[in-house]
């Protein structure tokens, strides 16, 4: 079968699941896992030959098709004595979370197609920009009722007011280029001599891309053997020294 | 005040204001009821819905407005050359989706019904003033609640979100 | 075009412009002649006599306008003065507070600072003589540089401008 998808065209897995569910007419409460499963993987593995980018979430739900898959393989080696426990089973059936899911989401599809028919709607019909009235009343301001500390607490709110640059300037500091990250990261190790956390690295209120350069940093640095690095436990804190001391 | 008359100022409030008026404002300038408000809107209305007339009133969320009909577009494109409006992506309309059938929402339950990062949608949405933040949830982390703004109501020309539902 | 229909798109163009519209310029939209245009205007000028609305067309010089009528004007200025006042005040004292802390500073850094354009707050601001210009940046456009006047130093009880000291 050939596949001719762009990721761009969908808006995530479910999005995907479904282009496929519909193509193939699959009853959604009855879906065969290892067929879909199957198209699934040749969907991503084409788009991923060409974008290496392809979104982690595509990959996670790969692996829980798969998981789907493998645990509906399961009850067919178990003996058949146990009647009653295969009735528990369908009412378990392993495809349910993922139904529930996909149900779910198809129903905010929808909404969202019908929110779209509203706005090509909305597009038709205009307002009218507001009479600028201003004028009427300008000669109402008066400054007899301010004092200077209503000046300087309006400076100040105007001063601390969030401005749309703000934004831009993040973007800047989220998109340190690695190489820089390395350096940043090394030198703090360096500086210490100590051991030091990987969670000490970032800020409590690091962004998540923050926190993922200093990880690709980190593995960068041990690359080079300018690190080591341990962890005593699954998911437990990584602890940091610099090799040359 | 006779229920004419009422209509009239309506009608200029309406004008003036050109983005949508809060009926309870409406009825406490008048000094009627939100009930006679919404009468007078009926009866502006019959007369708007003549062909001779390019104008409509609708309610969006608790609000009015006045705007020309869909109909006259070709016209007022071929005076003003309005500025094309940006329309939203795909990502931006589910996300708003799920924020309004589903607000107050945390970005982590929209996240679990769409499957993918949706942080960018909400960005976009935001600065759409479309929705906006409610509040925070008061658990480890506190974060944001989401939920949509009464300009959302008018950007999509709804008196309630039902109307999307039933309209399908 | 029947009469109707052209009825409708004039009133639609009217209202959408919120300014006077050359009469030329409709009768080329909508392929008619101006004496034909005028007759629509006389045609939706008898709807608009009626006293359920509040709006009325105008012909200024060659163009059409849409106003409301002047009957309606204390219920405008009930709805909408507590508003635009607030507005007015918070725009004017904002930008008070700017000059002041910042003076010399041109209306360019202002509005940066704000966020919104400021020369109606910085003219009713002139003209309440609580800031004047300075004189004007050396740089190419020559911006005016603003500053508060001997009266507004006056009014605070500020002896120089060194007096003004934020305590941030």
């Amino acid at each position: 079968m050939t596949l001719n998808i762009k990721i761009d065209a969908f808006e995530g897995p479910f999005d995907l699941l479904f282009h496929l569910i519909e193509k193939n007419q699959i009853d959604i409460y009855d879906i065969p896992i290892s067929d879909l499963t199957e198209q699934y993987l040749s969907v991503i593995e084409e788009i991923s030959e060409n974008e290496l980018d392809l979104a982690s979430e595509f990959l996670v739900m790969a692996a829980t098709l798969l998981s789907i898959k493998s645990k509906l393989l399961l009850p067919s080696n178990q003996n058949q004595e146990a009647q009653s426990e295969l009735a528990a089973m369908e009412d378990d059936d392993p495809r349910d979370d993922l139904v529930n899911k996909l149900l779910e989401y198809k129903k905010f599809k929808e909404i969202s197609l019908a929110l779209k028919a509203k706005e090509e709607e909305q597009k038709l019909i205009f307002k009218k920009p507001p009479e600028d009235l201003s004028y009427v009343w300008a000669a109402d301001f008066s400054i007899s009722k301010i004092s200077l500390e209503d000046l300087k607490s309006s400076f100040i709110s105007v001063m601390n007011k969030k401005k749309p640059e703000e934004k831009i300037s993040k973007i800047t500091k989220d998109s340190m280029p690695l190489s820089r990250k390395v350096i940043e990261v090394y030198k703090i190790l360096k500086r210490l001599k100590s051991q030091v956390r990987f969670s000490k690295l970032f800020s409590y209120d690091a962004s998540k891309v923050e926190i993922i350069m200093t990880f690709l940093a980190i593995l960068e640095l041990i690359k080079m053997n300018k690190i080591l690095a341990t962890q005593e436990k699954q998911f437990g804190e990584i602890v940091l020294t610099c090799r040359e001391a | 005040m006779d229920i004419q008359g009422a209509m009239g100022i309506i009608e200029g409030i309406l004008f003036i204001s050109g983005e949508p008026v809060n009926i309870d404002e409406i009825a406490k300038v008048l000094g009627i009821s939100n009930e006679q408000v919404m009468e007078c809107v009926k009866q502006l209305q019959n007369y708007y819905d003549k062909p001779y007339h390019g104008l409509t009133i609708s309610k969006v969320g608790e609000s009015l407005r006045l705007t020309t009909k869909p109909n006259i577009f070709p016209y007022i494109e071929a005076i003003f050359k309005p500025k094309i409006k940006s329309q939203l992506s795909k990502a931006a309309l589910e996300t708003l989706a799920i924020i309004m059938f589903r607000q107050p929402i945390t970005r982590n339950e929209i996240e679990s019904i769409r499957g993918v990062n949706s942080e960018k949608a909400i960005n976009t949405l935001q600065e759409k003033n479309l929705v906006f933040e409610i509040g925070r949830l008061d658990i480890p982390g506190r974060p944001i609640l989401y939920g949509i703004t009464e300009q959302c109501m008018d950007y999509f020309g709804l008196e309630s979100i039902e109307d999307i539902i039933i309209d399908k």
